[in-house]
């Protein structure tokens, strides 16, 4: 939709979007300048839950750090952890057993799934339908529930070590998720028919919200955002990490560029996962979970690192700047959603708020990581 | 038929009676209902299978204090409520339950019931511009768009039903439908192919103008918060839900009398008041599934359906059954 | 390849006289090297700050590959040869380096086709008045990035637009990230 | 014309397949666990708030080293102990050791994350994970726990 033909400056009003609002999903807060239903500007402010985790990465051991990084992102705690191990794992040069990278790869693309799983309710609930939420909830429940019989806890899980992993996984967490997966099928199944088929849904997303691949480079918008867009960017295949090169799945790519290039690009992520879990599953040797030899105290050399993962959200970044003792010098979290959320006010100018917050759900908007 | 004061006093306790309850227990039926299609419970600890709960939310609503936000048009703010709830109730008192149970069978009761039904609008309007509130007023100004766009084509159905019944009483448009199924508005016949769309149309509109889920741009909760009742508490609120139930009760009952004929029984097994209750709670019902299955229409969605499609289609059908009913 | 490619075109910024192109190589060089034997060699730490060049990285062993450091005057220069290449905005952020008196900033970009290239920019400038030109006019999604680096470090970018506080609170005078910060 | 037709047609068939899929989930059982009534069983590995363990003699395990204490990020345990000496046969004679006792072991549980750093850094295998999770209070003090005090009533 365009905007409306003529504005006339002193008929516009200021419409404060948040820090409490349904749409915002937390504490965001958007400032919007509205002439009618139309968005004429909007200027985005950040900084309600920000907690400095860079600073306290700088002022903690490495390993004390471990339990920040699912706090970045609650509904994809696993992904963000795995950027951190990996990152201090390239800096120390420590190896890890191969069992246990393929137990992260599972574990974080089951998480990938819950987080997507979680997304999908809220964004409908984001368009009114509240229902789906529910169902998206249950199915989620089941993954929690095979997560926490291994890791011990339900959203920040913490269960990623240098060089391994706090426990191992059992024959009942493999058979239990070989029986989720069908289930999660069938559930998808029944996702599409009711929503990504519903004409309403559709028209609510089709043609709205676009963000072109153009308007994603000068942004650094990465993820599903990137490849609605119809760029062919994830991380887990452009620079491949862990044992990632070892599956076989594919990266969904959408080219409408709209809110439900976004919806789609997630909902088919979800069945990639379930593919990459299976052979996961199907590939998972045996043997220890920890290194053999591992240093007592973590003391990356001097230099500076990066490590790049891709968590539900998007390319997430990790530096570390190491001066070679026990904390690290300069500890930067590169947030994917921070770069996505930083489009949304050149996005949204000119749009209906109903559109404008329907573009806003598709962004896969996680505050707490936003803030950091 | 005159009208002694006792009557009226009668009609309108039991007018207001039946509004409250149903408004009570329709949220308890909602709420339920949404527990099951989500696989939940819903409210179920106030009770056997929570049926305090409609009272016990009544009694939290009513011990609340009426918040009056600063710089809110008073008079207007007051006045809101009670126009949303007054114009439901002063609909059934023409709505006909059976042959019988009727409390003021009217001879224009369409027009009074559409009259009345406008006024509803009016209620949101003025909630949303007393409150003050940018969400409230932006609220406001969609519901009443989307009243008036959604007035036409259900009008434009009623003409059709008029016109073949040839009546404007509640009554006789029931009488006029007597006679097993077939006879009823909702199937097709030789002067009016397409009623089953009117139906259709119908019943859209009756969601539109009721406010209700996908159309409840009104108070779209996840953009506009609350939309025109955001600023509002206590009973203020109280009256709003009970205005919305009161309005669905007599959406589904005009259904009823102008398309599924009213109090006349397919079967005969027990007398029509009951079926008519059956119908329009299987109509509720209807109401509450759509509402738990379908996200929300935009504003312009919602426009673009009133003008470009139920509108063309309710005059098509118009001046189809106007051309076949002169023909048979 | 994109790499070679970068590295040559970042190179031409650099026009001193040949020594201080060869020395980036050499250092390269003994950087690999230094990898190599997981120790740092003990002349390394007395060495001097490093000289302005590219230098090519290893991937496995840092997560970049093209590593440049240059003067703030040259940023805009070498952040439009990127641009001009393709490459998307990843971070922006700050490192304090409280022993050289310095401030520096590092831009990290990367690439969204399968040819992987993730260049570093750096940039250092004195502590007590550390300024960097803005790169927000060639990358709009600097802008936030810019923000957050001014909020953390004080760093001012020169010419942004909006350099209000992002994250911290509207009226914070403190930068928490600079070593020197006491809450 | 065509297109505006199939367009209302499918739109009205996709709406009916919703209903379709809501109606069905209407008749099946509830999946929710009425919370305070029922509650589930905690999985073996669940992390709870730490618990100390005991040894054969109903005694705490833990030999006050403060290795948890150093492991946590949030510094939300402190620990105290005082030397005892105790006589303990060595081929065949007895002698007198000295060895440090644990007398207070205070877990504020309001700043725990939960990481389980100090049950991994545990080089005596002391602590444990409890399945505590019906915690709520109005007061912050009820989440100061002495685990020692825990520790003697779960004996008793």
């Amino acid at each position: 939709m365009s905007g409306p033909i003529h504005i006339r400056k002193d008929e516009t009003f200021t419409l404060n979007v948040g820090p409490q609002h349904p749409a915002t999903h937390g504490v965001l807060r958007v400032k919007m300048e509205m002439d009618g239903e139309y968005i004429v500007k909007a200027e985005t402010v950040l900084g309600y839950i920000h907690r400095m985790h860079e600073l306290m990465g700088e002022n903690r051991t490495y390993p004390q750090v471990l339990p920040n990084l699912s706090r970045l992102d609650y509904l994809g705690a696993m992904g963000y952890t795995h950027g951190h191990v990996l990152a201090i794992e390239r800096a120390a040069g420590i190896e890890v057993p191969e069992r246990a990278e393929y137990i992260r790869a599972i574990m974080v693309e089951l998480n990938r799934i819950s987080s997507h799983l979680f997304w999908f309710g809220a964004f409908v609930m984001d368009l009114g339908g509240f229902t789906p939420l529910m169902y998206a909830i249950q199915d989620r429940e089941h993954i929690l529930d095979l997560m926490e019989a291994v890791t011990g806890s339900r959203l920040t899980y913490c269960y990623f070590r240098f060089g391994g992993l706090y426990n191992d996984v059992d024959d009942d967490f493999i058979n239990a998720t070989r029986a989720v997966i069908p289930m999660l099928r069938k559930s998808l199944k029944k996702y599409d028919a009711l929503v990504t088929g519903n004409i309403i849904f559709r028209k609510r997303l089709e043609d709205i919200g676009p963000i072109s691949a153009e308007m994603c480079r000068k942004y650094g918008a990465t993820g599903p955002v990137a490849r609605g867009a119809g760029l062919d960017f994830d991380v887990r295949k452009n620079e491949p990490y862990s044992v990632y090169p070892e599956f076989d799945f594919d990266i969904p790519v959408y080219h409408e560029c709209d809110s439900l290039a976004r919806y789609k690009v997630r909902m088919d992520e979800m069945e990639q996962s379930l593919r990459i879990i299976e052979q996961g599953l199907d590939k998972l040797p045996d043997g220890p979970i920890m290194p053999k030899k591992k240093p007592k105290l973590i003391k990356p050399p001097v230099g500076d690192y990066y490590q790049a993962v891709e968590t539900a959200r998007g390319s997430f970044g990790i530096r570390i700047v190491s001066d070679g003792t026990k904390n690290a010098y300069r500890f930067k979290l590169r947030s994917p959603t921070y770069s996505n959320m930083s489009l949304f006010d050149e996005a949204c100018e000119g749009m209906m708020i109903m559109d404008a917050l329907a573009m806003m759900g598709s962004l896969d908007l996680v505050i707490p990581e936003i803030d950091r | 038929m005159s009208l002694t004061i006792l009557n009226a006093v009668v009609a309108v306790v039991a007018a207001i009676a039946f509004a409250a309850a149903n408004a009570a227990y329709l949220v308890w039926a909602e709420r339920r209902g949404a527990g099951r299609i989500q696989r939940r419970p819903g409210p179920n600890v106030n009770g056997p299978l929570g049926l305090l709960q409609p009272p016990c939310d009544g009694i939290k609503l009513m011990t609340k204090q009426l918040m009056i936000p600063g710089g809110a048009d008073k008079a207007l703010f007051m006045v809101a409520p009670v126009l949303a709830m007054a114009p439901a109730i002063m609909s059934f008192v023409t709505i006909p339950f059976s042959e019988t149970i009727v409390a003021h069978s009217m001879n224009v009761g369409v027009l009074m019931i559409f009259a009345f039904a406008s006024l509803g609008g009016m209620s949101i309007l003025l909630a949303g511009w007393g409150s003050r509130n940018k969400y409230g007023v932006m609220a406001s100004v969609r519901a009443v768009s989307q009243n008036i766009s959604y007035e036409v084509p259900m009008l434009i159905t009623v003409i059709t039903i008029v016109m073949m019944a040839g009546t404007m009483n509640l009554k006789e448009l029931v009488a006029a439908q007597a006679g097993g199924i077939w006879n009823w508005n909702l199937i097709p016949s030789l002067s009016s192919p397409l009623m089953p769309v009117s139906f259709l149309i119908f019943f859209i509109c009756s969601l539109a103008e009721t406010n209700r889920a996908p159309f409840d741009l009104g108070e779209a909760e996840s953009e506009l918060v609350a939309g025109f009742h955001t600023e509002y508490g206590s009973m203020g609120f109280g009256l709003f839900f009970m205005g919305e139930y009161a309005n669905i009760v007599i959406g589904a009952s005009l259904i009823t009398i102008l398309f599924l004929g009213g109090w006349d029984c397919p079967l005969g097994l027990f007398p029509g008041v009951w079926w008519f209750l059956l119908k329009i709670y299987m109509l509720i019902f209807s109401f509450i599934w759509i509402r738990w299955t379908f996200p929300r229409t935009t504003i312009y969605g919602l426009l673009n359906l009133s003008w470009k499609i139920l509108i063309p289609i309710s005059l098509f059908n118009l001046l189809l059954t106007a051309g076949l009913l002169k023909v048979f | 390849m994109i790499k070679e490619k970068m590295i040559q075109a970042l190179s031409e910024l650099f026009p001193d006289p040949e020594p201080i192109v060869e020395e980036p190589v050499v250092e390269a060089a003994e950087d690999e090297a230094a990898d190599d034997g997981k120790k740092k060699k003990p002349k390394k730490k007395v060495e001097p700050p490093r000289v302005n060049g590219v230098l090519e990285r290893d991937h496995a062993a840092h997560g970049y590959d093209i590593d440049v450091q240059l003067d703030p005057g040259e940023l805009l220069a070498a952040v439009m040869i990127i641009d001009k290449a393709g490459f998307f905005i990843e971070s922006i952020t700050g490192v304090d380096w409280i022993k050289e008196k310095q401030l520096e900033s590092v831009y990290d970009f990367s690439r969204y086709d399968h040819d992987l290239c993730r260049i570093v920019v750096r940039t250092r400038t004195p502590r007590d008045n550390p300024s960097v030109p803005t790169i927000s006019k060639i990358y709009p999604g600097a802008s936030w990035h810019e923000r957050e680096t001014h909020d953390f470090f004080g760093i001012k970018f020169e010419g942004h637009p909006h350099l209000i506080p992002l994250l911290l609170p509207e009226d914070a005078d403190f930068h928490p990230l600079l070593k020197d910060f006491k809450p | 014309m065509g297109a505006y037709f199939s367009e209302i047609f499918l739109g009205l068939k996709s709406l009916a397949i919703g209903l379709g899929i809501t109606f069905k989930e209407f008749f099946k059982p509830v999946v929710t666990v009425p919370y305070p009534y029922k509650t589930l069983k905690m999985s073996d590995r669940y992390r709870g708030h730490i618990e100390l363990i005991e040894n054969e003699d109903g005694k705490p395990k833990c030999v006050a080293c403060g290795m948890c204490q150093r492991a946590c990020p949030s510094g939300c345990i402190s620990l105290a102990s005082k030397s005892v000496e105790y006589e303990v046969e060595v081929k065949g004679e007895m002698k007198t050791k000295k060895k440090k006792v644990l007398t207070k072991y205070d877990l504020n549980f309001t700043t725990c994350s939960l990481c389980g750093q100090c049950v991994e850094s545990c080089g005596f295998g002391a602590i444990t994970f409890s399945k505590d999770y019906n915690l709520a209070s109005f007061r912050k003090e009820d989440f100061h726990f002495d685990l020692l005090n825990r520790l003697k009533e779960r004996n008793a």
